[in-house]
């Protein structure tokens, strides 16, 4: 199952929430400001390198880093376009944290 | 045959306080339709959702309609796999006692391998 | 794939109206039917055709009417949701329609994905 | 006191609205003026006319004509968040008005206080 | 000046970031979602404990407490209605934290 | 005499990302438009608030107009005083040279204290 978070985690616990009802080998994808969260070097790096740990590729859409002016991501996570989103939830069911 | 094959597994989660938005009110409009559809329901209350279902709610004052006792009427419409997550109760000082309707108060790791055998999961 | 979409926030406020759209177009360029978009809380707002934004922005109304049109997506708004937030007959968009929450159980039952865009 | 409001989220949706009114109904009810109540953002939905909740409901849009009718409250709709939300002259409410964010800037500097209310 | 907090503290980060901008001896007061904060027993009672001792007077709205079932309140807080909301506005100017 | 007691002390407070709602650029229309009536201006960025300064944004890929660059027109409106809250800037990982404009980086006591200064505070 695909989870979407679009929320900022300095601001909103949506992204902490998620990870503790994430199952081992779960997708996330990270969307809008959500996509905060994988900027490296921030705080949230150590809590992104556990997901992946356990197996739980890590997403960004990229057009939404591009518009938020973010270059650098954290180690591991890789970015999908809006066809790759689509690809996702085609090998995925959803869930969309809102 | 068939038909069981048309059932689909659907999740509702409530995640937001009641009142301060609709989400949780409008979410449970949209329960109560689909739950005449006979589908396999079930709702989760994750975060601040479940301060939906605390007892003594009294919105006289706010001047907004409650609907905290709607969540007891799941049951005669069938909607009755209702989880709470323990962690969210427990951080809020909440206990089951608190709660209008009986839940089961599961871990999240729990709730999180219920998600994953739905077809659709709707958050609120 | 046939795919549903629940969008949950209206046109500019929030940035679900246009990820909605985006990933609608995406999917209808791999190939994939979207099925219907579904508008629910203030996403009903979404189906106002008076909305007229600046000329240098994009018109969300007018995507929906494109994807209703060109591409057959049905795009539905919520009626009790819309009566609350003013969104009737009268102002309904072309190529959008205001119905029931049955329609979204149909949506959720008949399509193999529903995603949901909101705040 | 001279008191003016900035409503920042449409009717329902938020809890925003409800606390709005309630604050201006208790000043007003103290013996001060409640000038204008300025809608932003989402805001501006609160002007809408079309709006019809369930008979049960508070209705919120005629909370605001009341305001504007009995008490004097001018009800100001900004006009470019107006445009893109759909809402314009036809829709108005019975005591409501487009206006510029100049008037609001004129409701700050007038008021003794400026509230804002929103999400 | 008279700050609002409107906002969930479990889900949201605005009570913590407006303490950090509390000048000694403004009041707080909790409307809406924010009355979740003042909730006897939960784990911000640390927080509301150090603003009380910085003298800065605690308020929660009485009508949203009650909306939200909640009766026990952490030491303190006082309540207030929209009548004494408007009262405080008298006193203080405002700072709607939103 | 009259004249400068009518100048009010306004702070608008930036508190959310760009982009994601539509918050912090209907914000500055309102700065935009406040600026042309000659009173004190400044605006905070707080938060998230702080990412609305961020260099490089591209927002041709979401399809949104991007806005980034409307603050540093604020200067030829006489809009000068813009503060941005230094933890908030730590925390995300950003410096002075990540923004598109020149602010003061201050402490929350030093803003809050600005803040209470004000007549009027809007908070974006």
């Amino acid at each position: 199952m695909l989870h979407t978070i679009n929320k900022s985690p300095f601001e909103n616990n949506t992204f902490t929430t998620c990870v503790r009802f994430l199952q081992p080998g779960d997708p996330v994808l990270f969307i809008e400001d959500g996509v905060y969260a994988v900027q490296a070097g921030n705080r949230f790096g150590a809590l992104i390198a556990s997901v992946l740990k356990k197996n739980n590729p890590v997403y960004a859409l990229k057009p939404d880093l591009d518009a938020r002016g973010i270059s650098a991501i954290a180690e591991g996570v890789k970015t999908v376009d809006y066809a790759g989103f689509v690809d996702l939830v085609e090998e995925h069911q959803i869930n969309s944290w809102l | 045959m068939s038909e069981e094959q048309d059932i689909k597994k659907i999740m509702h989660v409530m995640r937001r306080a009641p009142h301060g938005s609709i989400y949780t009110y409008e979410g449970l409009e949209m329960i109560l339709i689909m739950a005449a559809y006979e589908q396999d329901l079930s709702v989760a209350f994750i975060g601040d959702g479940v301060y939906a279902l605390k007892k003594d709610q009294d919105t006289a004052g706010i001047g907004i309609k409650g609907f905290s006792k709607t969540f007891m009427a799941l049951d005669g419409y069938d909607v009755e796999k209702l989880y709470v997550d323990k962690q969210s109760l427990e951080e809020r000082g909440l206990t089951e006692d608190d709660l209008v309707v009986d839940v089961e108060v599961m871990d999240a790791s729990e709730i999180g391998r219920l998600m994953n055998e739905q077809d659709v999961v709707i958050h609120h | 794939m046939n795919i549903g979409i629940l969008l949950k926030e209206g046109p500019y406020n929030h940035q679900a109206a246009d990820t909605a759209f985006k990933f609608a177009e995406a999917a209808i360029a791999k190939g994939h039917k979207v099925d219907a978009i579904f508008l629910y809380n203030d996403g009903v707002i979404n189906a106002t055709r008076l909305g007229d934004p600046p000329q240098d922005d994009r018109n969300i109304a007018a995507r929906w009417t494109e994807l209703s049109l060109k591409h057959g997506v049905e795009v539905l708004a919520c009626i009790a949701a819309s009566k609350r937030r003013g969104i009737n007959d009268e102002v309904m968009i072309e190529g959008g329609e205001i119905t029931g929450l049955g329609t979204l159980t149909d949506i959720a039952i008949r399509n193999d994905r529903l995603l949901t865009f909101g705040d």
